[in-house]
Parts: structure tokens; C-alpha cells; sequence
């Protein structure tokens, strides 16, 4: 069964491989569904000028914010970047480029990179300034633009639970970008909370089938909420 | 006199209708919820990919992987369904769901939005928005009509780099109700003890009055 | 909760607005998660000159095959329409028009269609008969075709369990082209085995959400089989 | 002597890895399944939807929910994937199944195959031939070598519409297996007691030979 056993027990392994210069596309909206240790042993393997694909960059302190500290990230694809004064500060003063992407064509990007398809037409972003650049073609009486897909030397990816061949589930709204940024990484690496006997995910409520995980890392999480809002404070 | 965010929010619920599914965009749309008039049932979408957003968690009812867009811990409501960013972007983009409230800097009379970027200022990006506006079928734009210094943010063209293009139908702001068809504001609404005289001080865009516009009311 | 209460209980409401001329999408693989009490309607009905998009056109006298028997079909946009001699028969004839899709391009037309994508590039069949007619474009190196979405008028789509808002789940592989199927019609009508409680569905675990459908109908299902292999048979 | 389906189906399977993930078309890639070395282990991929096909069943497991993509029942294997159609040619097309095994009237030097329609023949379509050969990384072709009239299937260049273009490594036929590369097939071994002269006489395309081609072995 070695060839179907992607579970790993260290996180040099789950990252080995990962060189300067390389793009990472990560999974996670904002502080929720993203994959903590593997985030932390990028910052801990110091890998640097990296190009990071995800929708948000963490917050000053956690999640992919982490990697600013030391400069890691040389370029930053994402939908928004608030709330996360380091960025900003490199961001002002050139140290990182932006490219910001909405939010749904950077999903659909991922998707595609994954799907084996190149290029798809959106109408988001035509007369914006997310049109410069890109070809703006007429269809059927509308304007869309061209947008690339997207993929990655590697994609980290959070889920909930796993199995030995990658199969995984998400839990509630954490699952958000993960599932398309575990097909688009050249090697996707998989940190979940709980690895499970191969059987125990019912064949048709897999949400990523495994073919498109290299490694499965179990990972311990602190899940840190950006905004609690409860019925007291506001109802 | 000026409505408050809340009768804003309020005034906007009332184009609810029964069975619709709504997106409720950051700050004053996230009121609507609040609003939702007795007797129709409408279901929320929220774009981090969730379909039937709940109120807000009690305090032990908190649970980190369930949130909404705004980050905020919500919860879900019976009936809810939960997917990918990929699929509740299909679900926007493909002109599925029904209504989508959200606020902006400046709208245009040819339907135009500015909501996402001030030059000079930091750009801290357009995150759905712009998926939202070029998927929606239906969109209701709220915001203040004039900015702190007076100056209209209903204008003939949008100064600032826009979200969209020719895709807002209708704006309530805390003078009025328009609508935008034609190239032209389309004044339908007032705030109640608000003059037309002053709708019309603040708009720069083209403004179309009739006769008679009546007051807002709110049941 | 009139505005989400989606059931119907006739198959005259499920199918009421279906109209000469009209593109139905169905769903299925073969014989396997068929709405066979949809299609039943549509014969019932006799509504004619159909374009009808579906991987296959069923066989003799089952599945969409009984929509040739009183030539209701004008096109069909399909992958494979062996195991059918009466398609065989009205196609030789020039009753019926065919348009032979890939399999993977046909279901991914009916995902960009419903998810607003109106064009997407594929490597699929570059340089063969279907490349006709298309643009082909070089994107990093390889040759791509220009492939627009799909959408119809209707799609009827078979899922297992639905509750009144419309969500569903699939069993094994009937899911097949029914989920993309579901998302492409301007209305959808889902014909389900069981309509349960809203909530008795996980909402992580819904396979397609309420929001693409317009009916839920309850249905009775023969559930032909193509090929019954087994073990004794076989090995 | 030339190989019966079994064999090649069989002489196939030695090319499998531990961990790969194959997709077997209908015929003699079928069989392929029967053969998997001990040692390794493969996940069958069927495009229907199934990652993780198992055996056929018994005759009270029959479901008609379960098929494969060649509309047979089957099982599915513990550690199993079920999904749709879009999903499963994202898996294909993208390049994420390591093997795909099919049947072909004719290819040619260049790797091109023409699977799937003979002019003036009733055309049945082309299922997800097109897409699999697009999108595999690595694609062996099993046929025979030559037609009952004895003309050659292994071409200069294909005579029928193509399935695919330049997407096919390996030929494994009922005389011989092959490489194609540079424009040409490359004997790399022969069906134990055929002659390298009987491979020639039968090889229309341009085919290079080494001075000692092996017989193929079964284990």
C-alpha cells in the first residue's frame, strides 16, 4: 500500500521540496480553513521570494501574515489585503507586489489551473482596472474578459478529515478556496485535523477526491477568529 | 430629515420579496437581515460559500469555521447549504441569485459603481464586489447621497476606478430612493421631511422628478 | 415559506412551460440517474423540434430514446448515441440533427453555463473533426480550442433526496452529468426518489444547492439497467 | 505466436506503478484490471464519476446506481471517490490521472489516434476518448497490430479523423510493444515467437529496430 499511504509525520517532510522563487497557492478565506503548521514551517524553512495565491494574507501575527515578517513573500495574489498593517507597509515601500483579483475569478482561476483549462471568459472586472491588459471580447452581446488560470509548484491545503489516499472533507465555511487550491498545486500537501481509516467518507461525500493530494499532515489548530459576533452584542 | 443606517437598511427590505435569494454586502446591507419583512421568506448567500446564513451564534454556539464574508461568526439556518468559493461564485456569477444589496463611494446615471479603490489611498481590494455586480440581475446600491463635505456621490460620470460597469439599478441613499434607467436618476422616493430641493442640491448626476414624489414609508 | 416550498405534486406542473422549439438539458450516463418520470412527461406532453443536450439519448424505448419514437427530438448535442437503433434510423434520414461533443467538454459547457463562464479553452480535441469551425488559440506553448457554454431552457436533473428548498443529494454514481446539468437551466426541475425535512440534509454534504432548482418533484423510478455484469460472469 | 486479448491486457499491466492512478477504456483495457501485479497498487479512475472502481459485483449486490463508464456494474473499492462528470474530467483533463489505457483503429508515427470514427460508417461519438488522450500524461494504446485484410494499423499517418494529436507514447499490439517518439516507432520487444521480419512486414509507419529486440515476458 506504500503507494497510496501520503500520510507524512513531520512537517519537513509535508514541505520538503519547497524552493525560493516558487509560487504556493493556499487554501483558507481570511483566518478560517487555513493550514496553521504548514503555514509555519514555510516560515520556518525561511523559503523566501515567494509568490503566494490566496485570498486573503492572514492578519498581522498569524496565518499567511507570518511570512511577511521575514520578507518571504515577494508577490501576493489575492482578492483583499486589509487588515494587515505589515503588508502595508511593504506594500508602500515596494518590497511586495500585489495583484489583486476578485474574488471570484480568483477562485474560478484555481478551479481551472486544476481542470486542465488555460483561459476562461468572465464578465467581472471589464471597464475596471482588473481589465488592464487582458483582452475584452464580445460574446453573444456582452463584454467579457480572458483571465489565465492559475497553478502552483505547491498548494496547502486545510481540510477536516482524511484519509491515507488524500480523500478529505471540509468542515462548515472552512472550506471556502481549499477545495480548488488542492488541484492546482503541482504537489498539494494536506494538513487535517483528524486522519480516518480509508472507508470511513462515504464514497459520494468526498469533497477532494485524493488523485489531487501528494501528502496528508495531521495538524494541531488554533483556529483564531477574526471577528466573534454573537446574538448579544448585536440583536 | 436624513435617515439613520438602520432606516436605510429598512427601506431597502421592504423590495424583499418572497423567495428570493440575497446577498447582503458589508456595513449597511448587513442590516437588511434585521429587516426582513413578516410573512416572506428570503434565504441569504454569502460568498465564502454559504447559502441560508443564520443570525449571529450565542456565545457557545461560536464555532471558528463558520463564518460569513465579512468574517463575522454566524450561523447556519435550517435548510442551509455550504460549498467552495468556486461554486458560490457560479451560484453569483451565473446570475442565480436573485438580489444583491451593497454599499459604494459614487454611482453613476448610466448605472456605473465606484466602491472598491481611492487613488492615493490604500488599496486594500475589491474582494467579491466585482463578481457581485457583474453577476447579479438585480442591484440595490446603498449609501449616504452626499459625502461629509456635501458633495454629491450620485454623479453624471464615477471619478474614481470603478467596480462595474452599467449594472446598478437602483439606490437608496439616506435622502432618497432612485432608480437608474436611461442614463438618468430617476427620483421615486424622499425621505420623510426631506425636500425634493435638497435631493436635487446633492445630486449631480442627471435627475429626472416628477410631479409628485412621495414621502418613504416604512411598513 | 410559500416562496421556497418548490414541491409540486403533477408532472404537468413540474413540466408547465415547456414549449415547441425549446433546448432541454437532462442529466444521466446512459441509463443511470435518469428523471424517467420527466422524460415520460415530455412524451406525454408531445412537445416537438427539442434540441436536447444529455451524454447519450438513452436506447430503444427507454431513457430519452422515447422521445424519438414520435420524432420529438430536432437535435441532439451529445458524447456517445450507440446502443440506438431508431437514433440510427432518424439521423440517416435527416430527421434528426446530431452535434458530437466530448464527453468532459460537454459536461464542463453545461458547468460554464450555469456558472456564467460563456467561453473556456480546452487541449480536447485540437486537430480533430470537432476543432471545425473553432477558434484555436496557442497559450503557453499549446494549442487550445474556443469552446462556448451551454445553457436551456429547461434541465431535469435525477437526484436522490431533496428537501423544499430544493437541495439535494446524489446517490453513487447517478450523480454523474446531473449536478452540471442542474446549474444550466433557466428552469430546473428535479425529480427525486425522497423529499425529506429541510435540515435532515448536512448542509456540507449537499451536492447542489436549492438555489438552481425551480420544481422538486417525487418520483417513481424503474432504474434500468445497460449492462448487468458480475462476478460470476466475469472473473 | 500473436497474443491473445488476455495476453495483452496482461503485458499491459506490467507497465502499471505502485500508486497510480489509471484510466481503462472499454475492450481489452478493460481487462487490464485482472492482471494488477502482486506488490503494487492502482486506483482505477472511470470518468463516469468513480475514483476507486472495484470488482464487478455479485448478483445481489447489483445496484444500478453504480455503474462504470462503459455502463457495466461495479463496485466501488474501500477509500473510494464518487463525483460528477465536470469533476472527473477536471481530474482527467488537468493532467491528474498517471495512465490511460485505451483501444484505437489506428496511430501513427507522429503519436496521433484515430479512435472513433470511419467515415461512412454510422458514427457513435467519441465518449471521453478526446478528453482522455488530451489530458493523460502518459497513454498506452492496445490494439492489433494489423486488420483482418492484414493491413497495418501502426501508420506514416493516420487515414481516419483524429481522436487526439501527437498524445501517444506506447503501442502494445499483438506482435510487439513500441515506443513512439521522434517521429517514429521504436520496437522495444516482440510477442514471444514473432518475428522481427513479421513486425516490419506489418508496420506501415517509419519503425526503428535495434539489432536485438527481446520477446516479451509475462511476470
Amino acid at each position: 500500500m506504500a503507494g497510496f499511504d501520503k500520510v507524512v509525520t513531520s512537517y519537513n517532510e509535508a514541505m520538503a521540496g519547497l524552493e525560493d522563487g516558487m509560487t504556493v497557492i493556499a487554501g483558507g478565506f481570511g483566518l478560517c480553513g487555513i493550514p496553521e503548521g504548514l503555514i509555519a514551517q514555510i516560515k520556518h524553512q525561511g523559503t523566501r521570494g515567494l509568490t503566494v495565491v490566496s485570498n486573503n494574507c492572514g492578519v498581522d501575527g498569524f496565518g499567511l501574515g507570518v511570512l511577511l515578517e521575514d520578507k518571504q513573500i515577494s508577490k501576493m495574489v489575492a482578492s483583499y489585503v486589509g487588515e494587515n498593517a505589515l503588508f502595508e507597509q511593504q506594500l508602500l515601500n515596494g518590497e511586495l507586489e500585489v495583484e489583486l483579483t476578485p474574488q471570484g475569478t480568483l477562485a474560478e482561476k484555481m478551479r481551472a489551473g486544476g481542470a486542465g483549462i488555460p483561459a476562461f471568459y468572465t464578465a467581472t472586472g471589464v471597464g475596471t482596472p482588473v481589465a488592464d491588459g487582458k483582452e475584452t471580447r464580445n460574446i453573444n452581446g456582452r463584454d467579457y474578459l480572458l483571465e489565465p488560470s492559475i497553478t502552483g509548484d505547491f498548494a496547502i491545503v486545510k481540510a477536516w478529515k482524511a484519509d491515507r489516499y488524500g480523500n478529505c472533507i471540509y468542515r462548515h465555511t472552512a472550506m471556502n478556496f481549499n477545495p480548488m487550491a488542492a488541484t492546482a498545486g503541482k504537489i498539494t500537501v494536506l494538513e487535517v485535523e483528524e486522519i480516518v481509516e480509508p472507508g470511513e467518507l462515504e464514497p459520494s461525500q468526498i469533497h477532494t477526491p485524493g488523485i489531487y493530494i501528494d501528502r496528508v499532515i495531521k495538524g494541531e489548530f488554533e483556529k483564531r477568529i477574526e471577528k466573534v459576533t454573537t446574538k448579544q452584542e448585536n440583536q | 430629515m436624513a435617515l439613520s443606517r438602520e432606516q436605510i437598511a429598512k427601506r431597502v427590505a421592504m423590495e424583499l420579496q418572497d423567495g428570493y435569494y440575497v446577498n447582503l454586502g458589508i456595513g449597511i446591507p448587513t442590516l437588511v437581515a434585521n429587516y426582513i419583512p413578516d410573512g416572506i421568506e428570503v434565504i441569504l448567500q454569502s460568498e465564502n460559500g454559504l447559502l441560508g446564513m443564520g443570525p449571529y451564534p450565542s456565545a457557545d454556539q461560536v464555532d471558528a469555521d463558520m463564518i460569513n464574508a465579512g468574517k463575522e461568526t454566524v450561523t447556519a439556518a435550517t435548510g442551509a447549504a455550504i460549498f467552495s468559493s468556486a461554486e458560490s461564485f457560479a451560484m453569483i456569477r451565473g446570475g442565480h441569485v436573485d438580489l444583491t444589496v451593497l454599499g459604494a463611494f459614487e454611482v453613476d446615471q448610466n448605472g456605473n459603481i465606484a466602491s472598491w479603490m481611492i487613488p492615493k489611498k490604500l488599496v486594500k481590494g475589491m474582494g467579491g464586489a466585482m463578481d457581485l455586480v457583474a453577476g447579479a440581475k438585480n442591484i440595490i446600491c446603498t449609501m449616504t447621497h452626499a459625502n461629509k463635505h456635501g458633495e454629491s456621490k450620485l454623479l453624471t460620470e464615477c471619478s474614481l476606478p470603478l467596480t462595474g460597469v452599467g449594472c446598478i439599478n437602483k439606490v437608496i441613499t439616506d435622502l432618497a430612493l432612485l432608480e437608474i434607467k436611461d442614463g438618468a436618476f430617476h427620483l421615486l422616493e424622499r425621505a420623510p421631511g426631506v425636500s425634493v430641493d435638497e435631493i436635487i442640491a446633492k445630486t449631480q448626476g442627471k435627475l429626472i422628478v416628477s410631479e409628485d414624489v412621495p414621502e418613504m414609508t416604512f411598513s
